[in-house]
């Protein structure tokens, strides 16, 4: 058992990939000699070699384009998305090639790309720099989306994402690189797929994935001492979604509240809030209510924690959400 | 042959065979194969012709949603398909008729995305052909990540002729503006990667003649991303197959990505659907008619003797045969279970796809329609 | 009074835009001599000229990259785009660029961009050709989004999308462009972003806009037969959404289904189910239920009715409803 | 002087002033000013460099959450943006600087975007400089269509000096190989449209090393587009305005776009977030430190006499000065109202943002946070 940052669980998982299948390649801007602006890919280049872990032009979507055609060759590139604003460039070729190629070959072509993001905000960092582009990808057909929030997950979700034969949006909360955990290699990981209920309660069920996991968990606490109980799950998958533990625990609390730094119009909260009242119309209590980025880009850094839902916004919803 | 001089001696068309049926010298490409081959082009130009005219009537007579015609570009075609060997591997646009027919691809199969029964069903990967592609410029990109994959696999310049391997990427004029595109040329270049870069300039993007594109010869755009273009006469099959062949050697042998234009015309309208007369003049289309890409081939082949009548005869008898298949065929394709659309989305399904899929087949069955077990047997 | 079809209308408002404001040009693929695909620009560039209806390079990253600068110029670019699934190499530009040089400019820059898209299917047409991409730009903070769905409406809305000064993604519905009304140049149009009751109900609220409010209204009329009474609302508007008439609606009937041809997950039914819910929460019968396209790429033409929602399957949403 | 014969002659560095701050001819080019407009250069070199040492220190305090420095790449904005007429636009990325400080942009008003109080406060269209664009190559496209712009406007080649009006485009090695670039390149020169693609080739895209952007010397890029490239010595800020003026001159009189190459070296960290001791070695910086682009003017003046000592020293006390002023502007900089986002977003603002605005107002006041009105007041 080592304590291992988020960001180190990734470098890890990756490391374990490349050794457990020579196919697993590893391309991207500045992810060789520098290790990734995040140091993700730290050393790997070195053990590896170039042929392996490539730095490429300064092109997404040269990036995704030729990953579909080394994918027809046999390999299961891993591509690094420097930051989730710059994956634009290339979403032509994620979604009309990527995400369709399987469905138009009628399964004779597979695409195991791994596209990785780091997400988010709350670094302080510039414009463009802290986007959450969840949703456009989870809308599209062909695609299958994560999002890890802890470094174990991150360790072992990017290892199962690889060795998936479809192709994943693997979003990774960069705010939360740094955070630390324990370890242990032999245990046996979750399906990638699942949700996971991270905190047992029973008067409001709280939904999060990436970076607000550790909120809803905080706020989840601070709710404790005044006595509500609230239980959170980890959605880790946004598509497919994994709605059984979503819809037992809503049928248990009859409250839901979903959280994520995405604005809200159209965001993954609107998906889940659809399905929820459909599947457990007559077990509601209250509606459920939604917190996030406001319908408006992303803003300056020096006010990005009013944009991003905080302990307090989600409690706020907590109480609007016991009121009904 | 590829060097520098090419930035000037490209400028010049590249030409083996004249519109009037004379072989001529380049003082860089000659035609490596003898009579017998051209005798096998004849066959292979009048073939897919005729395979294009079968499929225009059939989108007329409503059998085809649309279709996109090659006549004219017959030799660019069979000239670049003829150049490539077994283990090779191209990535067509729409309008690849011809090299899909020399990489054995049943022209039937060719049907199926136009008449809207499936988007391709031949294996791409055993037909070393990919599916057609309709995303302008896409298949340059795959057909570099493509050739990246040939290097880290050890297929270049081994000097095997049956291993050595290279990668064709087919793309019209219209493309060559497309980011893709030029990105596709940018990775080429600096990952010296064995790709040719093949532009059949029809000069037409639908309405668009080619001066919207590009205000200097296309062939030229390689020189400024460090690797050789070149303009090869597309109605002239002994040429566009020097050219290509050369440049697929050059890619096995691992010297990298070559460009070649080949300087056609589109003869046709863009595809069924399309209304040349809106915009451009007929006398381009005569023009063009005496550069046929057929006739100048049947002009050779018979003024030498190298065939006689009885072998034109012969062709074109078969071509009928292939043209009754085509539409026999045609006529006879299935649709499409519609709930087999459900399991094609991923190499391993999801729940949300499975209750889709059997929420939609119980609907179906509510007014008698396909029964699910009927889906999952398929 | 005369009847024109859905292309005309647009035809017509495009040129009185041109007529009314000389800043105004017309960009795209096709759309000069020919007049487009669709022949929505007709006679366009004969009339206003080489300078003012632009035959572009095949390249819609530059055509929305281009519009841009124009504003900066103080033009209003209407780009068109060929068909909906051509729109994704352009999509950097609008999201990152044309979306949010308002907001990083504090209002200094203005893009009165006008992105006219023919959207959806039933035209029998090969892949790319009858997508549904609305969702990935309603979630988009900046743009607005509009759908026409009727030539009347596609006369008035263009040309009041073209005289507003903020980005807007015009769906025109391709399946409808052949569709006929009486127009009559007099009358006052509806405000651009509003909605609209089409047909009056009490029963079941459903819930359109683009090609499914025809369809829409044909099942509201079989249901009549069965006694059924349904109200029809014509969103027109995607982002921003006028839900007043919306709640009115849901109140009144406690019953709302929400019908697209764009995939489910993360269609515009999600946003409008979870904001009904929301906000009419004690009125509902039953859950906002969804028609819409099935989770995968669109399918070979041939299937393609199997694939859009059609009057049986809207009917057959009602009826659930209902039945709750 | 832009004619085919650039295709080699544009082989060779264009220099007019040596590292050593000797005058040097060149065939083509030369500097149209006098000694008095070097002394100006002068001033503006170091103004600039002490602006970028200023900033990067108030980073390390943590005044500014990040810096993109031009150490060593002023010489290539200076000249090129004092080649620029109050009716010229500039489109820069986020390192242009000494553009800025050229386009008469308050200094402190680049720091906003770092310390993340705003994402640019000056007005684009008043300055004649655009906002920094931080996605790589999407403002070679904004730049291409403003040239269209003014190609309709008619202030293109009227011979009228304070209305003719060119663009230039800023731009990195790495940004070459985005889709963009090379798609505004053919944009511009279809449309034969006046803007000047201005490359500052600093060697480095972050830790990648301009071998893998290109394998040919970048300006050549422009010749397969069909316009001239020329590649100049961006530490030369004679040569850079010289090279700089003339293209922007032909761009004015009509005559279409050129790509300008400063080849120059960034001598600092990419940012103040990176590491480059990862991935280069110090030789190079040693190497290029000999080639200053601020110490070959001083040498230049000084030797020729043309200032004397007290005017140096004036400059120095000048830009302490201006790093005093900026420090403590900084310093005071408000952070912006989070009330203020929500009517930021669009012309005409809509009743959901009017309503989460209000939503959200209620929410702070409820922690005594900014009420409404101050927002409004604002
Ligand atoms: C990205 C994209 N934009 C637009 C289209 C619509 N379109 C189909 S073919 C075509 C013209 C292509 O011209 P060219 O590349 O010269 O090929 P050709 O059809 O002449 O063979 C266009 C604009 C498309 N298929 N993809
Ligand atoms: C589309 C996009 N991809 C990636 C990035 C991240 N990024 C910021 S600067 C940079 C390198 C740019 O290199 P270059 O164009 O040479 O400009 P320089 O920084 O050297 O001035 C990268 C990859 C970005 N800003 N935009
Ligand atoms: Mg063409
Ligand atoms: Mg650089």
């Amino acid at each position: 058992m080592t304590a291992i940052t988020l960001a180190k669980g990734v470098t890890m998982g990756l490391r374990a990939a490349m050794e457990a299948d020579p196919k697993v390649i590893i391309m991207g801007e500045d992810v060789g000699k520098l290790g990734g602006v995040f140091r993700v890919t730290d050393g790997l280049q070195k053990d590896f070699g170039e042929d392996r872990v490539i730095d490429t032009p300064l092109s997404e979507s040269g990036i995704l384009g030729t990953a579909v055609g080394l994918c027809m060759r046999g390999y299961r590139p891993v591509c690094e998305i420097q930051f989730d604003g710059f994956v634009y460039p290339a979403y032509d070729q994620i979604v009309s090639q990527v995400a369709k190629l399987h469905f138009r070959s009628q399964g004779r072509l597979t695409m195991p790309i791994v596209i990785r993001i780091p997400f988010g905000g709350g670094i302080g960092a510039v414009e463009h720099h802290s986007e959450s582009p969840e949703a456009y990808f989870a809308h599209t057909a062909g695609l299958k989306v994560v999002a890890c929030s802890n470094p174990v997950d991150a360790y072992w979700m990017i290892q199962q994402a690889i060795a998936a034969d479809d192709p994943i949006v693997f979003f990774e909360p960069k705010r939360r690189y740094w955070e630390k955990a324990e370890l242990d290699e032999q245990t046996v990981p979750d399906p990638l797929f699942s949700s996971r209920v991270v905190r047992e309660g029973s008067d409001v069920t709280v939904l999060a994935y990436g970076p607000m996991v550790k909120t809803a968990v905080q706020a989840a606490a601070a709710a404790a001492e005044d006595g509500q109980s609230i239980e959170v799950i980890d959605l880790r998958t946004l598509s497919p979604l994994d709605m059984v533990p979503v819809h037992e625990s809503a049928k248990k609390t009859g409250r839901v509240v979903v959280v994520h730094e995405a604005p809200v119009t159209l965001g993954l909260g609107s998906e889940i809030a659809a399905r929820v009242t459909e599947e457990c119309f007559y077990s509601l209590e209250a509606p459920v209510l939604r917190v996030g980025g406001f319908d408006t880009p992303y803003p300056p850094s020096r006010i990005e924690e009013d944009y991003l839902p905080d302990l307090d916004r989600v409690l706020d919803a907590v109480d609007r959400s016991l009121a009904y | 042959m590829f060097g520098p001089g090419q930035e000037h001696g490209g400028a010049d068309l590249i030409q083996l065979l004249t519109p009037e049926g004379e072989r001529v010298e380049h003082p860089d490409f000659s035609f490596g194969l003898g009579d017998d081959a051209i005798v096998g082009f004849y066959r292979d130009l009048v073939m897919t012709r005729r395979i294009d005219t079968e499929a225009t009537a059939l989108q007329r007579q409503g059998e085809l949603g649309i279709w996109a015609s090659l006549l004219g570009q017959e030799a660019a075609q069979i000239g670049s398909g003829r150049a490539l060997r077994d283990q090779d591997f191209a990535f067509p646009t729409y309008r690849e008729h011809g090299v899909a027919w020399c990489r054995d691809i049943d022209p039937l199969q060719l049907l199926g995305l136009f008449r809207g029964v499936d988007q391709g069903s031949w294996d791409p990967l055993e037909a070393g052909f990919n599916l057609y592609t309709i995303v302008i410029g896409a298949q340059t990109l795959h057909a570099t990540g493509y050739a990246m994959g040939l290097q880290r696999d050890g297929v270049i310049g081994t000097g095997d002729p049956d291993r050595d391997t290279a990668v064709i990427a087919y793309f019209g004029d219209g493309a060559t503006s497309q980011g893709d595109v030029n990105e596709a040329f940018i990775w080429a270049s600096v990952f010296n990667a064995p790709v040719v870069f093949f532009c059949q300039n029809n000069q037409w993007a639908i309405s668009e003649p080619i001066e919207r594109q590009s205000k200097i010869p296309l062939y030229q755009r390689a020189l400024g991303f460090g690797f050789p273009g070149l303009r090869v006469d597309g109605n002239d099959v002994l040429a566009v197959h020097a050219v290509t062949d050369a440049a697929l050697q050059r890619a096995r042998e691992g010297s990298g990505p070559t460009f070649v234009e080949a300087y056609t015309y589109r003869m046709g309208a863009h595809t069924t659907s399309d209304d040349p007369t809106r915009y451009r003049v007929t006398s381009d289309l005569e023009h063009w008619k005496l550069k046929d890409p057929i006739e100048r081939v049947r002009a050779y082949l018979s003024r030498g003797g190298v065939v006689d009548d009885d072998y034109f005869h012969g062709i074109e008898a078969e071509a009928d045969e292939l043209a009754a298949r085509l539409r026999k065929g045609c006529l006879e394709m299935p649709d499409p279970n519609p709930l087999d659309i459900f399991d094609q989305v991923y190499e391993e399904t999801t729940p949300e796809l499975r209750e889709q899929r059997d929420g939609f087949a119980a609907y179906l069955a509510s007014f008698g329609g396909p029964a699910l077990q009927e889906a999952d047997a398929q």
